[in-house]
């Protein structure tokens, strides 16, 4: 049994709760017991670096501190943006360790920063630490006929000197996990383009068109479905998919999947499990894809390259 | 720690296997017991070798002599000893296939009063680091934070005037013998710098002033190459506290240029040889 | 006992208003060396000098102290003065009492006149060390070697070949040319690269005075200006080139197909293979990678079909040695590789190419015969979006200088197309347009109205793609807005970067390079061609990136500083060196570590007088030596002596006043 | 070893001597050839003024500087040294100020340990055409070493000038 240091962040406990639960599911299946931080608090989100780096730093240093007090070396983290500045925050406390004596004295009663825990994402912790192996090992009820388009939004890989992981303009970790869970990831451009994230609130109109591309490109690429690792991703484009399909006049139907629930899926949890009534897409119309046999495609042409060596002689 | 048994065994059989010309090892003296360096050519004369915590001379000062030079030489050498024997090797004085070198993973040595060496209680590098063959348990201490001398640490918090007033002291003492000088293993120069024309003009050779550029030049041109052995010391018979001048130089060198310990490294000729962008430059206007 | 004269300067009104010179006379009279003292208003002029000469001979003088100007000013005059009246010119010392002392102390003219008192018998004291110094000659082999047979190369090799001085041109592939065989036109007269370059190749091939060695790489230089000794590894090509006649039997019938270095990787070529038709030497060569005569013994075609029996599978790499006495380097550049880039898709997306890549293309001896096509599918493109900058002034992900050519071949590029494919249309981002050089402008506008290109200010954020499109996104940062352009073909104006193993060439040669890899050359504005090792010259883009006339330019100037080097046959050397005592020298090397040019070496002596026996010990090749006494003050037993500079001259200075 | 430098420190004591009236110090002056010494060839052209107590040796490059010239400027009749070289990596012989620097730093530390003020030993880089600046950095140390004081270490057994 491995153990993991766990920080849910505030949307696991609200609009990403599906997320949570079936993370939770995935991971008794993986063999990997979480652990919860004692006392977490707030990451600062979006808020906290525009308003004052001390802030910015202190609030996700007590998280780290705190996560220090368990004895494990690593924390995985669910939410994107709360990951996002927990990295940044340990990246910068490790190289600047005048910095981390100064953002220290702010959260001095927890203890003093010493740099030990890493800090992942929960999909970091499952293409790296688990391994692909593992997953495939673990698939009761493979996905095969299902295609999906992996979206892994702002944060997860970017920026490249701070997470270290995987590409930042194209990262194919999520994809091929969902190969091996026996789905079918298709040729997404889009994997790294903004959802619209916050503006969700504020500027409607901003999402509606952003995300309003993600999902044309993901429908162009013939996905039934749009798999996602960050609980705002999925928000933006489950939630206002039928505003977009009014402004649009497009009808795209796509569900937005958390990685971790076709993670439960293939592992074979009962589909009441994996609260997909929490989706405003139903999920139905993709799922109904599972098992279907994919036409073979046409054989593709071979491109005509180059005239070869011979006629060069003439 | 006593290793006579083994080294008299080695040196038989080295002089047996007709594998060396000479051993270079410790004696009793024959008055008290306290021990002198041994140079025997002979397999009868292995039984007189010995090997204790009073074993405290740096042998490998002996590679400088005509009796040993050119020659087939076993040798014994601690942690410290073996270092400087690193430093010969590097600086082209001693052919390695010449030697037979016996490592002890040293456990310290004690001075004429029993009391461990103070550079001993502070050894970084216990274990020789050359040897073709090794006695004793090594330490694998590896490397350790340096800890700056408590003999300079104690005259750096002393004020200007009185670290000036105690070192004219120590200057003036300075009889100007140059064992210090003999005693030491890296100091093999055909000519000593100090005895050039130049380097005495103006100050004179036994005068305060002509030790304290003596000394000063000495000391520098060991800074980076001192394995703190301390032979000079024990050598100085006006008991000068030399070690001060060359820790000094080892401090700075190892808190401003990240470098290893004399003579750690093979092939490593030390701090004034090499440079690094990175070097300290804030001291420079 | 030393008898010194001292010649005290007034400099017209520059020294004498602000020092008493007739004081500082006297005080020098004070000094016991000094035999004769006196004062001039210009002591440089030739009256000044005429006093010198006389008063050498007068007062038979051993050493001259002249107290006037910096001795940066007038000291090789003074030098001048001393050998005229038969003296040692290197017994001179200059006591510098202008700018050190009147020039900066015009407030206080004792505290001045006191200054410069010191400052003479400073110079006093030093001179009557200074010991009798002669030039060294170094004789001269009369041969230059020439690394790298592109267009620098070339123009360098047939420069000095005319002034009939014997060329060496080494090219590691094998055929000379380099990078401008491969392009199809130049900027701004859209001459074909071709038509220029091959009479020059052939020139090289034909001319009495240069030795071109194809296929080979230089590993090893020894020695010093005008004395060098290289060491060439020429690789075993299989082909006896003195039997080849270059018919072509063995490539036509050479089973192995290879992607073609010479088209990009776009086309194959054979396992033995000419680089280009129009290649020089026109000789075949066989790649031992991928022939399976030689991987697994099987075949031996080529050998079958060769009338000659040319072909010798035995063949082996030798190492050949040359004389010479000076080096170009002209070594040329790589392409910088846009893997970084990896929102434009590169490696993923097949219709995203490289400039050279187009330019193979559009060549009428490339691999589509001339015409652009998409390497995905073989179709002629319409749209094609230019993007430059791509690598040059990135700091993120490139690297921070500018190319300075790819502005220019970028304008090309889109005339070409307009050429190729009359119904294309071409869009270029790009950051500025940087078109200074002769006729380079108005190359640019003329090819904005004449190919209706659209030029859009910005960079490209992301490549994706559409259907078989590539939908490039970018900024037009003149309206303020995102753009999208729908292209066929995508042309990434990548940057010109230093040639991968500079460095180790560098540390070869013993020539110094930047953090880039480019070669340094020994003073940016006022020496470009000299490196800071003598007789090291460079050319062309290996130095930094260039253009073709600026590379030609270049490369001529390298053959007129190795004509000068040969001028002569010896050189004239400033005798400021280090030498060293072997009786002192206790052999520790120390001073061959430290020496920044090499110019250490060690030597065996016997260890006393007429022993057998030797021991080790260092030495100064004079003629590297440069003088900069590192190895004097690192030596600790003051083995080694740096003249002009020794301890009893500083020390002298030291305790004078 | 430890104890007797402790109970040295504290019976040796001597008085401070106080400066004569009118005394000026003399700074030895260290400068390269090519960066340094043409700077200070600068200050001159241009005019820039500075105290008179400098006294200039030119080598041709910082590395040529054996640490015992400071030594023995110090015991003679420098109460200060000034050492001036090229800035780093505009060194005229490539790499000669780096060797110097490091030599420089273990020099000004032990004599600041054996009893000698730190602003006695003195480096600066200064550039050909950073005139101004070889003016500032003489007038820094030549205050500084007017604060000072005339050094009288192991100048006792001087010569007779």
């Amino acid at each position: 049994m491995k153990k993991l240091t766990y920080f849910p962040g505030c949307s696991a406990h609200g609009t990403s709760e599906e997320f949570d639960s079936t993370l939770k599911l995935v991971l008794k299946t993986l063999d990997v017991e979480l652990e919860d931080i004692p006392d977490w608090n707030c990451c600062g989100a979006t808020s906290a670096h525009v308003m004052t780096e001390n802030l910015a730093y202190a609030l996700p240093m007590r998280n780290l501190v705190l996560a220090e007090k368990l004895e494990n070396t690593t924390m995985g983290i669910a939410c994107a943006s709360c990951y996002q500045r927990m990295k940044v925050t340990k990246v910068h406390m490790d190289e600047n360790p005048e910095l981390a004596k100064r953002i220290n004295t702010t959260v001095v009663e927890e203890g003093t920063y010493q740099g030990k825990v890493d800090v992942k994402s929960m999909l970091q912790y499952a293409y790296e630490d688990i391994g692909l192996d593992i997953i495939k090992s673990k698939v009761t009820k493979p996905l095969n006929g299902l295609k999906v388009a992996c979206y892994y939004g702002c944060l997860l890989t970017r920026p490249k000197n701070i997470t270290k992981f995987d590409s930042p303009e194209y990262p194919v970790s999520m994809d091929q996990i969902c190969e091996a869970l026996g789905a079918t990831a298709t040729e997404f451009d889009y994997k790294t383009e903004c959802c619209g994230a916050s503006f969700s609130i504020s500027n409607t109109e901003v999402v509606e068109n952003l995300s309003g591309q993600i999902l044309a490109m993901a429908k162009e690429s013939g996905a039934h479905a749009i798999v996602v690792a960050c609980p705002l991703c999925q928000s933006n484009l489950d939630m206002r998919q039928p505003d977009i399909e009014k402004k649009q006049g497009i009808k795209y139907d796509i569900p937005i999947f958390y990685f971790t629930q076709l993670m439960a899926l293939a592992f074979g949890y009962p589909i009441d499990q994996l609260k997909f009534p929490k989706h405003i897409v139903p999920v139905e119309g993709a799922l109904a894809n599972i098992g279907k046999v994919e036409p073979v495609p046409e054989k593709v042409k071979k491109p005509i390259k180059a005239v070869e060596a011979e006629s060069e002689v003439k | 720690m006593n290793y006579t048994k083994q080294i008299q065994e080695i040196a038989a059989k080295l002089f047996a296997e007709g594998k060396i010309d000479v051993f270079v090892g410790y004696r009793m003296n024959g008055f008290d017991d306290n021990q002198v360096p041994v140079l025997i050519t002979g397999p009868q004369e292995v039984s007189r070798l010995v090997f204790t915590d009073k074993s405290v001379f740096n042998l490998v000062n002996y590679l400088k002599t005509d009796h040993t030079r050119r020659k087939r030489v076993g040798l014994v050498v601690k942690g410290c000893d073996s270092r400087s024997l690193n430093l010969m090797l590097t600086e082209s004085q001693v052919k390695r296939e010449n030697l037979y070198v016996v490592g002890i993973c040293c456990e310290g040595v004690v001075d004429d009063a029993g009391r461990k060496m103070q550079n001993c209680t502070e050894c970084m590098v216990p274990d020789a680091v050359v040897s073709d063959e090794l006695l004793g348990t090594p330490s694998n201490i590896g490397l350790q934070p340096y800890a700056v001398n408590p003999d300079i640490a104690v005259l750096a918090e002393k004020p200007l005037p009185e670290r000036a007033a105690y070192f004219e002291e120590v200057f003036e003492n300075c009889i100007r013998c140059n064992a210090c000088r003999h005693s030491c293993p890296l100091c093999y120069c055909a000519k000593c710098c100090i005895d050039q024309e130049t380097a005495t003009l103006y100050n004179g050779a036994n005068t305060t002033s002509g030790a304290f550029h003596a000394l000063m030049t000495w000391s520098l041109h060991l800074a980076g190459r001192c394995v703190d052995c301390r032979n000079c010391e024990k050598a100085c018979p006006s008991h000068l506290p030399l070690h001060l001048l060359h820790k000094q130089n080892e401090s700075v060198i190892y808190e401003n240029f990240q470098e290893h310990l004399a003579g750690v490294i093979p092939g490593d000729r030390g701090a004034f040889y090499k440079y690094s962008m990175q070097d300290p430059d804030d001291f420079i206007m | 006992m030393a008898r010194v004269g001292v010649f005290v300067c007034f400099c017209g009104a520059n020294i004498a208003d602000y020092v008493d010179v007739p004081q500082v006379v006297e005080e020098v009279k004070r000094i016991r060396e000094v035999k004769f003292a006196t004062e001039y208003k210009y002591m440089c002029s030739d009256p000044g000098q005429g006093m010198i000469r006389d008063a050498i001979v007068q007062h038979k003088l051993t050493s001259i102290v002249v107290a006037a100007c910096s001795p940066r000013m007038h000291e090789k005059t003074f030098r001048k003065a001393l050998s005229d009246a038969g003296m040692n010119p290197y017994l001179l010392e200059v006591a510098n009492i202008r700018e050190h002392s009147s020039w900066v102390h015009q407030k206080d003219k004792k505290a001045a006149t006191s200054k410069a008192m010191d400052l003479c018998r400073m110079a006093v004291a030093k001179s009557i060390a200074n010991e009798q110094l002669h030039e060294i000659s170094v004789p001269v082999t009369k041969r230059a070697l020439v690394i790298g047979g592109g267009i620098a190369g070339i123009q360098a090799a047939l420069d000095i070949a005319d002034a009939r001085i014997p060329v060496v041109l080494v090219e590691r592939s094998p055929s000379i040319g380099g990078k401008m065989a491969q392009l199809d036109e130049t900027f701004p007269t859209l001459d074909c690269a071709q038509c220029i370059l091959t009479p020059k190749m052939v020139d090289v091939a034909s001319h009495p005075y240069i030795e071109l060695i194809p296929y080979s790489e230089v590993i090893e230089l020894q020695g010093f200006v005008g004395n060098y000794k290289v060491k060439i590894r020429k690789k075993a090509s299989y082909v006896n080139f003195k039997t080849c006649t270059g018919c072509g039997a063995c490539w036509q019938k050479c089973p192995v197909k290879v992607p073609n270095e010479y088209n990009m990787g776009i086309d194959k070529r054979k396992a033995i293979y000419t680089p280009f038709p129009q290649a020089v030497p026109n000789k075949p060569v066989i790649d031992a990678e991928h022939c399976t005569m030689l991987l697994k013994g099987k075949c031996g075609i080529c050998a079958k079909v060769c009338e000659k029996g040319s072909i010798d599978y035995t063949m082996q790499d030798e190492i050949i040695e040359r004389e010479i006495g000076a080096v170009v380097v002209a070594t040329g550049y790589d392409m910088w590789d846009p893997a970084p880039y990896e929102e434009y898709g590169v490696g993923r997306f097949k219709d995203i190419i490289t400039s050279l890549e187009f330019e193979r293309m559009v060549s009428a001896n490339g691999p589509t015969n001339g015409v652009p096509v998409r390497p995905s599918d073989g179709k002629v493109p319409k749209n094609v979006v230019f993007i430059k900058c791509v690598g040059s002034r990135d700091e993120a992900k490139g690297i921070e200088y500018c190319s300075k050519i790819c502005c220019m071949y970028t304008t090309k590029h889109t005339i070409l197309l307009h050429h190729k494919v009359h119904d294309s249309h071409a869009y270029v981002f790009y950051m500025d347009i940087r078109a200074a050089g002769k006729g380079y402008e108005e190359f640019v506008k003329k090819a904005q109205v004449d190919t209706g290109t659209t030029y859009l200010r910005g960079r490209v954020s992301k490549i994706y793609r559409k259907g078989d499109k590539l939908m490039v996104r970018g900024e037009d940062a003149q309206i303020g807005q995102v753009v999208e352009v729908e292209a066929d073909l995508v042309v990434l104006a990548t940057a010109v970067s230093a040639p991968k193993d500079n460095p180790e060439l560098a540390r070869m040669l013993g020539i110094s390079y930047d953090k880039y890899g480019y070669l340094s050359e020994a003073h940016p504005k006022l020496r470009p061609v000299e490196t800071a090792k003598a007789g090291i010259f460079l050319a062309g883009c290996t130095q930094a990136p260039k253009d073709i006339p600026e590379t030609v330019s270049q490369a001529s100037a390298c053959a007129a500083k190795v004509c000068g080097l040969f001028a002569g046959d010896t050189m004239k050397k400033d005798p400021m060196v280090s030498t060293i005592s072997n009786e002192y020298c206790s052999g520790c090397q120390n001073c061959v570590k430290v020496c920044p040019y090499g110019a250490i070496v060690t030597d065996e002596v016997p260890i006393g007088y007429g022993s057998k026996e030797l021991r080790t010990v260092a030495k100064i090749n004079e003629g590297v030596c440069q003088g900069c006494g590192s190895c004097v003050a690192i030596c600790r037993s003051t083995a080694i002596t740096l003249a002009g500079f020794t301890d009893p001259q500083i020390i002298n200075e030291i305790v004078s006043i | 070893m430890e104890t007797e430098v402790k109970d040295q420190l504290v019976s040796i004591e001597k008085p401070q001597l106080i400066a004569p009236p009118n005394w000026e110090p003399v700074i030895m002056g260290i400068l390269c050839n090519w960066c340094s010494y043409a700077g200070s060839d600068l200050t001159g052209t241009s005019r820039i003024q500075y105290p008179p107590n400098i006294r200039i040796i030119r080598v041709p490059c910082s590395s040529r500087v054996d640490p015992w010239f400071l030594i023995k400027s110090l015991q003679t009749t420098a109460d200060g040294v000034l050492v001036s070289g090229c800035h780093p990596g505009d060194c005229h012989y490539i790499s000669g100020n780096y060797y110097a620097r490091r030599r420089f730093l273990v020099t000004k530390k032990l004599l600041n340990f054996v009893g000698f003020h730190e602003d006695r030993i003195q480096f600066s880089w200064v550039s050909a055409a950073e005139g101004p600046k070889f003016a500032k950095v003489v007038n820094k140390v030549t205050e500084d070493i007017k604060k000072l004081g005339p050094l009288h270490l192991y100048k006792k057994e001087n010569f007779e000038k």
